[in-house]
């Protein structure tokens, strides 16, 4: 028994560790880019891609599209799409070392079932992705680089998007606990 | 239930690595050579302090040894300097300023109280690195004005330039707008727009500040 | 373990104060005093007169004539198109927006050439660049371009050409031809634009 | 100094190279910190587990407190930096949707990228629901441009806004930060008596 529970428990490092050097990750990311990390413009370029290729007429005609489709290359040759694969093959470099990568699976509360968190997951995806076009970001691009770099915006971002969590935390209790 | 390392060892170890850079970077922050001691606003007001210029007529009783607390410093280079100076002045070329050799000469000079009176071929040569010392704190620096120039025309009898006042510039010699009358009837009405543009165009500009972009 | 976990909050707090004490910057970066005196020295800043009353004859439009003297001698007269900041309110924030614009040359000019070259000194300190001093300032302006003497006869070729400029220029800008209506011409208003920053986000 | 490539010390060839190698460290770190798991990250809202605000406090305090030391030896000039542009009603929108789909979805952008590569079949999900949102957002794009674009104040930083040195918030961030870590530890034993052992 107890040693299955060791066997169950993931060796996540230290979060202030974990912290200091994101920290740090951001000083050089700024140091050399001059701008911080990011996450979801990386899905807004492979929309914008699979948009130009089905459609390209209306693609171009669309005021938010447009403003991402050059004719000299590809939106996916973009700063983000490379780093969000970096972040990718990131994940799994530290999966493999920590013994975490398995076989596909889901988790999720003992009180739902796996349909039902896949159904919720879908959902938070579809919301999160509306609300980061309109917050010009999400929480690594404008709440953590954001705030990091004492923006406004990333740091109204940042309050909101954790304040509207714990606001709304109890109606979903059944989700998590 | 702990599903994180509690143990904050390895977090301390990187604080206090980042704590070493910071400290580092104290440490390799370079003290600089030259700093300004006089604001920007502060650089303004000294120039209109009268104290700060040097005037030629009292070049008399620095020749004559009345006044021993002065040292003329000729700021033009080497070769001019061999051809005609202003008698017991020091030569350093405007070049050579900032050498050590130099610049410590007149840091001595300036914990002595010694007044340095910077002069060029005119007062415009010399205007600039005065009011660089100035502004670096050298309240001795002194600007000779008219500079050489004017110095070797009145030579003979300079207690008279009291009188003069040519050598002051930052003063119209002539009425501009009279000289610069246009000709006949017909362009005078020219003028009068002419003279009204920049009126115009002045409020155009803040209205614009004001708007924003 | 605790103990770590306090040395910790201590270390960050202290990193924390340290960040209050660092001196705060000016807004605009100045000029290192030993490349400021280094410019100084150099003569490169001088425009003469005669290449400014090309430039406004050409009509060129990076060049920013600013006029130094006082409100009341400006409203008396001025050069085509100058902008009027008294050395006093040069360091006026609304004032800060008629330098560093990209692609504009600054002239400076006042009666002689002393407080132009001061207004020089102090915006280069600022950090500015394209600034320039017009040599001699309007006494020169109305020797050489309004009141321009005949060099003598045995003056070089090159001194026959320049007198011939002069002349020209002079009826530009006293108004004998009719080209003179054109300084009416509409300015157009050159602002520093936003700081360029890299653009990027998420 | 720096920032390196504005300035032209590093070219544009290097930029997809330094992207990918940011992008490993970022991903990295977000998964060895424990945020491929979505009842992780949701802890923090019934405070089970707060590593999500522990990390992402700490890295904020550490880089607003680095930045500014940085910034005054000279190795990175702030003002040279990207500042994320300010749309105030747009943005207050948009972070309280990202809060709705961050409780529902239990990951935000970053560590979904993560799950997928230890195998989690939500965080594909996650991902795939980021794809048709953003595609729906776009479609629908005409309808609120106005609205998209409306209350830009620019991109500015809280010391523009306030004109209080950028110092006395970094040094706020640090004590508001450093005391919810303690808070929350306390917070964190008691709630973990009444909750059962969960499986990941």
């Amino acid at each position: 028994m107890k040693k299955e529970k060791l066997h169950n428990t993931p060796h996540y490092i230290n979060p202030y560790l974990g912290g200091v050097l994101l920290g740090l990750l951001v000083i050089i990311t700024v140091y050399i880019t001059g701008r911080g990390l990011g996450a979801s413009g990386a899905i807004k370029s492979a929309v914008v891609t699979t948009a130009d290729a089905i459609y390209p007429e209306g693609a171009r005609e669309n005021p938010y599209y447009s403003r991402f489709i050059s004719d000299g290359h590809s939106p996916m040759y973009n700063w983000l799409v490379f780093e969000s694969l970096g972040i990718f093959f990131g994940g799994l470099l530290s999966g493999i070392i920590f013994g975490r990568v398995k076989k596909f699976r889901v988790e999720h509360s003992p009180k739902i079932t796996s349909k039902t968190r896949l159904i919720v997951a879908l959902l938070g995806g579809i919301l999160f992705g509306i609300g980061s076009q309109f917050g010009r970001g999400c929480s690594s691009g404008a709440a953590l680089s954001g705030s990091a770099t004492f923006s406004l915006g990333g740091v109204i971002v940042m309050l909101l998007l954790f304040g509207t969590g714990y606001a709304i935390a109890w109606m979903f209790k059944k989700l998590w606990i | 239930m702990h599903v994180h390392d509690l143990n904050p060892k390895k977090t301390l170890v990187v604080v206090i690595l980042f704590v070493m850079i910071i400290i580092a970077g104290f440490f390799t922050l370079k003290q600089p050579r030259f700093k300004y001691k006089l604001s920007l606003e502060q650089s303004l007001k000294m120039l209109n302090d009268e104290e700060a210029c040097f005037h030629p007529w009292q070049l008399a009783d620095v020749l004559s040894k009345v006044n021993s607390n002065v040292v003329l410093v000729d700021l033009r280079d080497n070769f001019t300097y061999s051809r005609g100076h202003i008698p017991g002045a020091e030569n350093i070329s405007a070049y050579d300023l900032t050498d050590d050799k130099y610049f410590d000469h007149l840091k001595e000079l300036y914990s002595k109280g010694v007044t340095v009176v910077l002069y060029g071929k005119d007062r415009l040569q010399a205007n600039g690195p005065w009011m660089w010392f100035r502004q670096l704190g050298f309240d001795n620096i002194k600007v000779l004005l008219g500079g050489y120039d004017y110095y070797k025309e009145h030579k003979a009898d300079l207690s008279k330039s009291k009188e003069d006042k040519s050598y002051i510039l930052g003063k119209p010699d002539y009425n501009y707008s009279e000289m610069a009358k246009p000709v006949n009837s017909s362009a005078s009405v020219t003028k009068k727009n002419k003279k009204k543009t920049p009126v115009i165009r002045r409020k155009k500009r803040t209205t614009t500040a004001s708007g924003g972009c | 373990m605790n103990r770590n976990y306090i040395f910790l909050t201590l270390l960050m707090l202290l990193l924390a104060t340290g960040v209050l004490f660092l001196p705060e910057k000016p807004e605009y970066k100045q000029t290192k005093p030993e490349d400021l005196l280094y410019e100084i020295i150099q003569p490169t800043r001088y425009v003469t007169t005669d290449q400014v009353a090309k430039m406004i004859i050409d009509k060129d439009p990076s060049l920013e004539l600013v006029d130094v003297r006082d409100v009341n001698s400006f409203e008396k007269f001025s050069l085509t198109n100058a902008i009027n900041i008294p050395l006093d309110s040069i360091l006026s924030e609304s004032n800060q927006e008629y330098f560093g614009i990209p692609g504009m040359k600054v002239v400076f000019y006042s009666d002689d050439d002393i407080k132009a070259d001061e207004a020089w000194v102090l915006t280069r300190r600022m950090g500015y660049k394209d600034t320039y001093v017009m040599t001699g300032g309007l006494n020169r302006w109305i020797e050489t371009i309004i009141n321009p003497k005949m060099p003598p006869d045995d003056a070089p070729y090159t001194a026959f050409e320049q007198y011939e400029f002069r002349k020209g220029a002079q009826m530009y800008f006293t108004g004998v031809k009719i080209e003179a209506k054109t300084t009416k011409a509409k300015v157009t208003v050159h602002r520093k634009k936003k700081k360029a920053a890299p653009s990027g986000g998420c | 100094m720096g920032p390196l490539i504005p300035n032209g010390v590093i070219t544009g060839e290097w930029d997809f190279v330094i992207a990918i190698l940011l992008g490993i460290a970022f991903g990295f770190l977000l998964e060895a910190s424990g945020f491929s798991s979505s009842r992780n990250i949701a802890g923090v809202f019934y405070g089970y587990n707060f590593v999500v605000l522990r990390v992402f406090f700490t890295a904020v305090i550490v880089a607003m407190t680095g930045l500014l030391y940085f910034d005054y030896f000279g190795w990175i000039e702030l003002d040279k930096i990207f500042i994320l542009p300010t749309y105030l009603a747009p943005m207050i929108l948009g972070s309280v949707i990202m809060g709705f789909g961050f409780l529902l979805g239990g990951f935000c952008p970053g560590t979904s990228y993560t799950a997928i590569a230890i195998g989690k079949l939500d965080g594909i999900l996650f991902t795939v629901g980021l794809f048709i949102g953003i595609f729906l957002f776009s479609e629908a794009f005409p309808l609120f441009e106005d609205f998209y674009y409306s209350g830009f104040i620019g991109n500015v930083t809280l010391t523009d806004v306030t004109g209080i040195p950028a110092g006395w918030f970094a040094f706020a961030f640090t004590v508001i930060a450093l005391a919810s870590f303690w808070i929350t530890m306390i917070i964190e034993k008691k709630v973990r008596k009444n909750i059962k052992e969960y499986k990941f």
